[in-house]
């Protein structure tokens, strides 16, 4: 593992905790949906594996993640400060497919996180996307704070806020479906299960052209503990660390 | 400094074996370590044929430790001739390949394959594992069944045979004995531990098969006791393993009389572990003005 | 909200058991939780003569765990029942005095001793600790033996019997047949886990008896597989412990099958674990929406 | 336990730790020679155990430890930063005694930390005394910062330095021994087994007039697990954490 030093901190909502880690290698060679595994403390084993977290950004050598304090290991993470050292391995998995006329991208919750790196990838090379990010309560609505340098977002709410669409964040796309779904179109989704599983539906019979980034438990997020087993579609399993975490839709089973 | 350890007919450069599960094939380790740096590689079970595995989840965390139900996945025997052994082939340091299967018949047909590959070094049976013949039970719980797998091994390879046993053997000293008399020449000591995990929001088991293997630092101090008292058992070497997570960990076991070390769950939680706990059995060494392992390997009886 | 378990013919006010030998006499508890908040209070392994214990060290520190070797140091039963006792008739909670001989005959004379003691509400055996009479083998290891002991311990007894197991027992099936028809009345299960450790830096053994007792968290999912493999062989109520350390972890033992929940070494990590962990379930039944803890027992099987 | 929280950090030397720690009721309790258990994280159980530590002062609302980084539970301890908090467990244990018209402490190493309390708190009384103070190595002089507010204080180095005595504590004791030992005076003692025992020896017959405060491994700390026994001079055993860790030299078998 490489020792990344926290440059930059940031509370993002209740829930949310944003780390600006300076780490080169990283930095410079991560493409958007690859991912990394984060360990807070060298001489500590509880909490022992590390955690895999996707990338948001990198600038320089410098890469942002962006997490959820969901329980004892992102609750350490989340209490680094500037200057604190931690260990990442990265980056690694297969990421988004950049070869495209145009994407359409789909976020539920902190699933913005590779599609933010995706989206920025995309207006480097110009490449035409509409972005959808929806939001269960509220409060999660802070994390459209990263979507700031990230033109134009359509954003969802399922509690009623003003200005953005009341539901689900596939309800608001479906209304959008026939003027975004048009040419050589990509549509690249990352969230919770249920809506990933309600796209599919959705886009029964476009599963070629659907991109999504799954997550499981890891261990070792490299190959070689087979922990992160999902089943395929044709029988057997994927292996999310290196066979993913991006799947086509027709790969996978949700 | 002398590193090297001799098992039986067998040397290593020194003390220091990945693990059988945790090390992938070797390749996927490239990246993060020196493998030629280390005395060993066990490559993941291998099969017969190739086998799917568990549902998942496949792994859970415990207190300083980990459970898994891998359930043994791998490519089967000929992908792995194809894809893996080029790599191996290539390597400057021993390659172990943890072997096992659903009946006696397989277990020997795939030794007597692997026997024809010059470059693979040891074969270690993996003895914990479900016999379908017998209803699942473990290969070692029986031992009229046990006799037969590792005697019928022992005719179908000239390979340096190890038998990997866990806390599913009930009388170590019978086994113990009849692995000498069946021609084991080594044994990796140890498993995984059966253990369980219940998802309290769920209100369920958290693995489909309920129990699952329990492996890591949490049980460091249990994989001790057993190596001391198998050392006080044989004279066949043993590789000690369980929790090895420092070189403290590694030296405690040598120091109780493993010949040498297996580094396992270490490796998931830093690829880099066996390359630190080695560097770190130097240094112990060089600050205890120690120029051979060999005095360091059963010193404390 | 209902919290109170039936343990056969005896009722605690909630499941959650303070494990002998981490809770002192309970004075010691006072300062840091309200004893009389728990289901019950074991005290430290009692005999009928003070016992001096073994030499220091006697505790060293594993990943996650605790290996101790305290060697049943304790007053003996007359300083007991001079010094302590006073502070034990004035709680509101279940009192359990756990107690080993070194000899039958030792157990047997305790037992019909604290048999006169009205406050005490159940005496738990120690059956893991070594017979001198059979050259120090635990006394779960002679089925003979066993079975004279708690057969004998009943006669001299009204009191709620429950027997103490721990990773020693080789062959539960009959080892519970046996307790069943000695009079057992409920399972403490378990006792630490016989484990090792070495000294690196002083290249010997950490403890004089070279072995010692494994607790804390990190055996948690062994400790949990043999509540729950035993939940299956009996109806005796089984109170589950080893490693609990958070209301998740006792969750998983009741979720299992197991009646009540022994809290040990967590008390050495924080003396008001046992509060926490009480705490913890309360509101795990609130958001579940479930009102008599008896929905969450062996809900998971 | 109670959360205390770190008021300031020292570093003292390249091997010492000084927390300034705020916990009232351990501050305003707290005696010469008791120590308290410290946890450096509520939610992480590797370390596991609480580790001991004795009180170097206390001041309004604030007590200090003073700690040697020696394993993983101090190291965890020396990279808490002020505002952090911790798990506390004390006062703990049987302190010096007071009642004495004079009194000589003598201090090797880390030891110097419960004698400091006691210094303090003698000046507070009005009890003359003499400190006597030594260190193995010139880098471990640092510690002589935390001796500042007391008076005179005699120190050794067993390296060659100049300003104090060339050798151990003992050398210098003994050279003042008759001086030092007139009238009702207790000796206090703390510092490694190997400087105990030599102080035993240069006092035999004195054995009741020296208090020692000695070091075990600790499990709970306050008298429950009995896992800090040492040989009693009558036969049997201490326990260090309820029966000390302070005792008369004439009750412990060093
Ligand atoms: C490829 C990938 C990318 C991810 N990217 C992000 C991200 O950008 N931001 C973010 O907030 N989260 C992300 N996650 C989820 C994140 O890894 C988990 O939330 C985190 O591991 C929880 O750890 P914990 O110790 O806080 O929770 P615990 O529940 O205490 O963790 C216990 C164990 O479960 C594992 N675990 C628990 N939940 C998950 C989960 N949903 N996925 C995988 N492992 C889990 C942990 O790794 C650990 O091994 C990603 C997961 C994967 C697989
Ligand atoms: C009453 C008392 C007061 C103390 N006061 C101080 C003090 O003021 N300043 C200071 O620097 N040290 C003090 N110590 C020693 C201090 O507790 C140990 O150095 C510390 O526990 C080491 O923990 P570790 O995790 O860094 O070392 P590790 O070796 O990793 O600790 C492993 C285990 O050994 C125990 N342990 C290791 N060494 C000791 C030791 N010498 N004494 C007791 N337990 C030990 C630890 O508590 C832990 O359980 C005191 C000890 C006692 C008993
Ligand atoms: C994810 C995983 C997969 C494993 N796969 C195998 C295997 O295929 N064959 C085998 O004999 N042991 C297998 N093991 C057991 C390890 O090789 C090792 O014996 C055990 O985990 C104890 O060592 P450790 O605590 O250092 O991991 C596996 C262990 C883990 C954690
Ligand atoms: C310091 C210590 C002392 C113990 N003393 C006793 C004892 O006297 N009698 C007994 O039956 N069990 C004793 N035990 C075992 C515990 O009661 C408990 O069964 C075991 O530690 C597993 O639970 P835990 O992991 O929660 O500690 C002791 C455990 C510890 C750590
Ligand atoms: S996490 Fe280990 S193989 Fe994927
Ligand atoms: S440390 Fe537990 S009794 Fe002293």
């Amino acid at each position: 593992m490489k020792l990344a030093r926290v440059r930059k901190k940031e509370r993002i909502g209740e829930r949310f905790v944003l780390l600006e880690l300076e780490e080169r290698s990283i930095a410079t060679q991560a493409q958007p949906g690859q991912f990394v595994m984060v360990r807070p403390m060298g001489e500590v084993y509880d909490p022992l594996l590390p955690r895999p977290f996707a990338v948001l950004r990198t600038e320089g050598e410098r890469f942002t993640l962006l997490f959820e304090v969901t329980g004892r290991g992102t609750l350490l993470l989340s209490r680094l400060e500037p200057g604190d050292t931690l260990q990442v391995l990265g980056p690694l998995g297969r990421g988004f497919s950049l070869k495209v006329s145009s994407g359409v991208l789909i976020a539920g919750g902190r699933g913005v996180v590779p599609l933010v790196f995706l989206a920025l990838e995309f207006t480097k090379r110009r490449i035409p996307f509409s972005f959808f990010v929806g939001v269960r309560e509220k409060k999660e609505l802070a994390l459209l704070r990263v979507l700031d340098d990230i033109g134009e977002v359509f954003w969802s709410c399922e509690e009623r806020v003003s200005g953005g669409f009341c539901g689900t964040v596939l309800g608001l796309f479906e209304r959008c479906l026939d003027t975004v779904l048009k040419g050589d179109v990509k549509i690249y989704a990352c969230g919770p299960e249920g809506m990933l599983r309600g796209l599919a539906k959705m886009l029964a019979g476009k599963e070629e052209i659907v991109e999504v980034s799954l997550e499981t438990r890891m261990g070792c997020g490299f190959g070689v503990c087979l922990g992160c087993a999902i089943p395929k579609r044709s029988g057997g399993y994927w292996h999310v660390c290196s066979d993913g975490p991006v799947f086509k839709l027709s790969e996978v089973v949700l | 400094m002398n590193l090297s350890v001799r098992l039986g007919r067998l040397t290593l450069q020194n003390p220091v074996v990945l693990t059988s599960g945790t090390c992938g094939y070797g390749k996927e380790m490239r990246p993060y370590l020196d493998l030629d740096s280390l005395g060993a590689i066990t490559v993941k079970g291998l099969s017969l044929f190739p086998w799917e595995g568990n549902p998942p989840p496949r792994i859970w965390e415990t207190w300083a430790g980990l459970l898994n139900s891998i359930g043994l996945e791998n490519k089967g025997l000929e992908r792995f001739l194809e894809e893996d052994l080029p790599f191996l082939e290539n390597l400057a340091t021993c390659v172990f390949v943890n072997i096992w299967g659903k009946t006696v018949g397989e277990y020997v047909t795939i030794a007597r394959e692997l026997d024809k590959v010059k470059r693979i070094d040891a074969l270690e049976l993996n003895l914990s594992c479900p016999n379908v013949e017998r209803g699942g039970a473990t290969f070692v719980s029986d031992f009229k069944v046990l006799e037969r797998l590792v005697g019928e091994v022992r005719q179908a390879t000239g390979k340096f045979l190890i038998a990997k046993l866990g806390p599913q053997v009930r009388d170590w000293e019978a086994t113990v004995t009849i692995l000498e008399r069946e021609g084991a020449e080594a044994l990796s000591v140890t498993n995984s531990f059966p253990a369980l995990a219940v998802d309290v929001e769920r209100m369920s088991f958290v693995f489909a098969l309920k129990t699952a293997g329990l492996s890591g630092p949490a049980i460091k101090p249990l994989a001790l006791k057993m190596v001391y008292d198998l050392v006080g058992m044989t004279d066949l070497p043993i590789i000690g393993m369980g929790g090895i997570t420092t070189a403290e960990d590694a030296l405690e076991f040598l120091l109780v009389g493993a010949k040498a070390i297996g580094v396992g769950t270490a490796n998931l939680v830093n690829p880099s572990s066996a390359m630190r706990i080695l560097e770190g059995i130097k240094q112990y060494l060089l600050r205890k003005d120690i120029t051979d392992i060999g005095e360091v390997i059963g010193k404390v009886r």
